[in-house]
């Protein structure tokens, strides 16, 4: 305990001297989001000098180890670096699915030469990837996915088109589940990793509901992937046709960060803030409206301390293996419904779409977006499955 | 009376079903005009089309040159408005200034009603002056001055009001902001001096001003109704477009459940139909029934007004909440059946998603309505 | 029009004399209601002439045909009768599931015999009838039903066990599903009338949550059914083996029964009710929970119009026929809600069982009550299995 | 803290369990006193066997001769209780009555909490005074009158009010009414003169009373805690009530879950167990949610108030709210999926429903705590 405190007092020093002031301000939009890659340029020098400072440090990814670009931290550590970050809203100095997904999978699946390679990439922000999973028609039965890798030998043939591949159109590189056996549905996917910069690769942004498009259509037409990158660095995870189990692990590991995320800005009460918030209108709450409220708040600060339980049950291996399941269905579901209330305190304002009042329409396109929670990362309906299979063992579940 | 649409209603359903579906559909109107940027925010040709088949005026009286229609007419052509999401100055034009105007002397109706119905000027009505609903405070004020009268204050939501030509004004002639008495209401035109518009468009792609009337000189003839005691026109006014937006809810509601029913039957997971599978298929037929239950609200709302009877200010007020809560269910289910392609804008789905926020919120939304049915319930 | 108008000062008069002032007083206790049959006893005189006043009129069941018993009033008459009765809150002079649920049953499918006997003894009350169709084993699939008649040629011998009939222990006669074919699920059911005096039938009542026992379990132990009562009165209704068509038809009536009822007691509003209620306690709403019977409210009321609706449709024959199972749906589910929230405003006072002040505990064994409304006559589940397969056409309903 | 129980409190769950499942399970206690119709509500031998494994006394200072324990470890008690249905006076007199006299002096607390603790003497709590729980309006008077005071006054829901021992009595020294101070706490012998219990039966058969004070004399030593400073004992003794009677909520909607579960793997309908039904499946896992959020947030109030947190106040509100709409959801639930046989007195699912209802109407329902969750958040 000592040693964390000191550990506590030097990290807080380093921030001091290391977090420029200007990252320490709530992230506002996009820009202010540091995302790496080849094309990427940073806002301003703050955002530079903080990156390049974490890098240095092994702060980009705090608790990999050394060798692959961490800093090796602990998880107590960790928690602490967090805590220290948080204090002073630092900004993550650098965010991609390189970190949160595939990251995770090589450190659980990848050869030593992968980690090496792809991992330091990763840390040091250089290569920005994109996840390949979902296709039209394969959503929630993932597993039914068509696009396939044809073996020629040393390479692979990809045909086929991806849905909902984040940021495709500003990625380096993609790490794809690919079919490589059409006789096995489960043992004939492939996870593949590959540049995007290959030809035969296109990306079509989609225009989603919020008019955002962090998403695109992906469509590999003849795609090239070599079968290695080197000695110990095969372009895939795990082994040929076992993609599936990286797969499972990473959406298992996907649940449970944004189950995780529940125990934040998620899951907080809202009467109060609402009340403020219609003050700020020249008007109160309707009765119903602040009963609903009062209702919703029981459920989020219930809600709330799950999460606190969950991660402290998680820390010790107490949590049922399906938990994320239950915590994703629960925040999710939670969450649009917090965006419906702040949407009916709002009234008439909170529908403005352009509007300067409103920041370009934040509070409607911030509403909308949340209805992608419970569809993105598993639907509801998929949780409940699952819950009912693995937790409550309910029959042909 | 019976609680259906007898021959004639039905004959009129037809009609209006077909017409808004051939004209009025999504790509023809919504999309066309959102992706031009349109900032009138609904396209005129329609209009007039509207007005050749007598649907602007069907409200008002023969006598004045309307159809002499009542509210279930007026309904299943909002209905019909709801399912295809047409934009168009309906709901604001033929339903609350028509009946605003219904209340005019002679004059005023000579003056405006004939362009009303002939589509050619389009009418908004001005009542929020917060984000929220709240007719009953009204703090917009209208100062004697020589003939005529000084209008001074911001009115907000004021749906159509920058392409309108008129607006109907409620303001405050007497007392204090939250008097019952003292209303006035006005035809103001949308140029007078010392009006200014701040449009915005909505989430629906709808346009909508803040009107800030600074001083704006209005003649005597400009009042609707008497002065002082405009609290009645006000409260008709938005009875009737109260009824009128549960009405293009119900279609709301029912494009989307339609919408929605007809993909489960076409999209596979898991090898099989997703319309299989037990769970969205009571989730399905539970929404059925609630909709069936807010159209059946909202017929016996129209019937209620149009007989004259006391009872249809508590059933308006029950129609607009159930719409309300059962419409959010409509767009909710809606999108979540979709999955992912529900979150797109390619799919219509999403676009009842955005049209429902923004006519729930017209004229009070479900938590408003329901507090209203408790207090006009006495508790 | 004017005739109606005449039936209705004539009826009006009628009831004037004969409807004794005892009679319009609300139903306080089982009592109060006469159901007739052999056993039956009369609570008291006024009772007594009230029954047997309109049984000479022919109104127990004025709709059905003058010579079974009936007054053979029109649907329009019948309504006016119905406003009539209703104005000055006569009881009905007799309750009976021959009149709610044999009697329609053979007045569709009943030889003339069979309607001579049965109806005019259900329409005098002679003959008091029970309902036998659920068995332990077969609740919502009740086409399993395993109560098994074997076919002796000049009658069937009977054994097997229903549950869930209604005062069977205080029945005279039971209108019972029979399985008669062990080859045919569905056309292997035999709609027997027969004799609960019968050797080898033995009732037993199934003591309720509410403290009530209006059902029994009811055995049948070699039960002999001769398969006829006489010239053209067989001892079935319909067809040997095509029971399940009257069985089919009779649910539905059911259905539109209690749907159709939902014009009644069940769908009015509550709020200002429970102001009241809670004023009387002393007390005044939360303010919770007056959102809450708000909500309510605009969804009881908004069901009262679906039920005015219904019932016009019906009348004209625009309801869709599986509208019932919507009707009955919703209708059960608010009833439940109703009684919670009657429940929540009286209290502690509402949770006593048999003070005085609560009439023996009725608040809470109606409420207790109420969960059964969306269980008996087809559970909310299978009225949602309809509306999905027969209304929504969804695939594989 | 981590959110989840200890070694040691991990060993008192496994210890209560099967003790409550042996000894305390519902044919042994609920239904067998409930079938001879015993007027206590509960059974004295239960209650000595608790005593003699401490639980009677764990909230009690080691010093005053309890196991000073937490509500953690009541909670795990009250838990198996719970899910037991078993009927005892753990909640009113080990945990409500055992917090007052805390605050008590010496001299009371040595009067009072060996018998208690020995489960030789029973408290009960006299706190509402309508139907509904008011502790804010406390009408009930105690006047001074010479060395002591004068009670009179009328209290309800008074549970164990007829076979305790003493009654821990909520009454009003100054003040008015709707004051917050002025409230004095008493320790009232149930049969002191001049006092009358009107025993009534509730619906999970437990018993209660109306207790009425018709000037009922008490010594100056009946005083738990300070002269018209009870607001802050009572407000312990509430606060300690409610998480407990969340833990017990916990228990009831686990039982009955648990009950309903099992029940869908073994009934049979359409040829396939009905747990195969998907819209079945969707429901119970919606369940099995919510009762575990609701377990977590009645651990985090038990913990905040044993740390003497601020925030226990509000979490326990929060517990108690989502408690009671949790374990109604869970016995609505159990009975409709158990269909017809739910509805009988034969199985126990319907005994769960009831327990639910007495439970959740003891010390605030879901309305009044969302209600103060409101309040104390300042909305």
């Amino acid at each position: 305990m000592a040693d964390l405190e000191t550990f506590r007092s030097e990290t807080r020093a380093w921030l001091e001297a290391n977090c420029p002031p200007e990252m320490r301000e709530p992230v506002r939009d996009d820009e202010d989001v540091y995302w790496g890659g080849r094309r990427a340029t940073f806002k301003n020098d703050a955002q530079k000098a903080w990156f390049e400072a974490c890098v240095a440090k092994g702060y980009t990814v705090p608790a990999w180890p050394k060798e692959y670009g961490g800093a090796g931290l602990s998880p107590a550590e960790a928690k602490v670096l967090r805590e220290e970050m948080s204090r002073i809203n630092a900004r993550p100095p650098l965010s991609s699915f390189g970190i949160w997904m595939l990251g995770p999978a090589l450190l659980q699946f990848g050869t030593e030469g992968q980690k090496q390679r792809f991992l330091n990439e990763i840390a040091r922000g250089e290569i920005r990837w994109c996840q390949g999973y979902s296709e039209p028609g394969s959503g929630s039965d993932l597993v039914s996915l068509q696009t396939y890798g044809e073996d020629k030998g040393d390479h692979w043939v990809v045909n086929g088109q991806k849905i909902w591949t984040s940021y495709a159109d500003q990625a380096d590189w993609i790490f794809c589940l690919v079919r490589t056996d059409k006789n096995d549905k489960y043992k004939g996917i492939t996870f593949m990793l590959y540049d995007m910069a290959s030809e035969g690769v296109t990306t079509k942004p989609i225009l989603l509901i919020s008019g955002n498009s962090p998403f695109c259509e992906t469509f590999f037409d003849n795609v090239k992937v070599p079968k290695s990158y080197g000695e110990d660095v095969p372009a895939y995870v795990g082994e040929v046709n076992r993609g599936w189990d990286v797969a499972k692990y990473l959406l298992g590991h996907e649940r449970e960060m944004i189950s995780g995320a529940g125990g934040g800005e998620r899951s907080a009460a809202i009467g109060a803030m609402m009340k403020r918030h219609a003050a700020k209108l020249g008007d109160e709450l309707d009765p119903v409206l602040r009963a609903e409220l009062a209702m919703f708040d029981v459920d989020a600060l219930a809600y709330t301390a799950m999460g606190e339980k969950f991660l402290d049950e998680i820390k010790v291996g107490k949590a049922h293996p399906a938990q994320p399941n239950m915590m994703k269905y629960v925040g999710t579901e939670l969450n649009k419904r917090r965006h419906e209330l702040m949407m009916a305190v709002g009234g008439s304002r909170s529908l403005e779409w352009e509007s300067e009042d409103t920041g370009g329409g934040k509070p409607a396109r911030g509403w909308l977006r949340t209805k992608a929670n419970s569809i993105e990362g598993g639907t509801s309906e998929v949780m409940l499955n699952v819950i009912s299979k693995r937790i409550l063992d309910l029959p042909g579940a | 009376m019976p609680l259906y649409h007898n021959d004639d209603q039905a004959m009129l359903a037809d009609t209006a079903a077909g017409f808004m579906a051939e004209e009025g559909n999504i790509a023809k109107q919504l999309r066309h005009w959102r992706d031009r940027n349109c900032k009138d925010g609904f396209g005129h040709g329609l209009w007039k089309q509207m007005a050749e088949m007598g649907f602007t005026g069907m409200l008002v009286d023969e006598a004045d040159g309307g159809l002499g229609m009542g509210h279930v007419e007026a309904g299943i052509v909002l209905e019909e408005i709801g399912r295809n999401l047409t934009p168009s100055p309906f709901l604001t034009s033929s339903v609350l200034a028509a009946t605003a105007l219904k209340h005019g002397s002679d004059d005023v109706k000579g003056r405006y009603l004939p362009d009303l119905i002939a589509g050619d000027s389009v009418f908004a009505v001005a009542i929020d002056e917060t984000a929220k609903h709240r007719p009953s405070r009204i703090a917009t004020r209208a100062e004697k001055s020589g003939n005529g009268f000084k209008l001074s204050g911001t009115k907000s939501f004021v749906v159509q009001g920058g392409s309108a030509d008129m607006i109907v004004v409620a303001a405050r002639t007497s007392g204090s902001d939250d008097d019952v008495d003292g209303i006035t209401l006005f035809a103001v035109p949308k140029d007078a001096a010392g009006i200014s518009h701040d449009a915005v468009r909505l989430v629906d792609s709808s346009m909508a001003t803040h009107t800030k009337f600074d001083g704006v000189e209005l003649d005597g003839d400009a009042v609707i109704g008497e002065i002082d005691g405009g609290r009645a026109v006000l409260d008709a006014m938005l009875l009737a477009g109260r009824v009128g937006a549960a009405a293009e809810g119900v279609g709301v509601a029912r494009g989307a459940m339609d919408m929605t029913v007809d993909y489960l039957k076409q999209r596979k997971q898991f090898g099989r139909l997703i319309g299989e599978f037990q769970a969205l298929q009571h989730r399905a037929s539970h929404l059925y029934s609630e909709v069936e239950i807010a159209r059946a609200v909202t017929i016996k709302a129209q019937q209620l007004l149009d007989a004259g009877s006391q009872q249809a200010d508590l059933m308006a007020s029950v129609a607009k909440a159930k719409v309300a809560k059962t419409a959010r269910l409509a767009v909710q289910e809606g999108v979540q059946m979709h999955g992912g392609i529900g979150m797109t804008d390619e799919y219509d789905i999403g676009l009842y998603m955005k049209r429902d926020r923004a006519l729930a919120e017209f004229l009070g939304d479900a938590y408003f309505h329901a507090n209203r049915v408790a207090e006009l319930s006495g508790y």
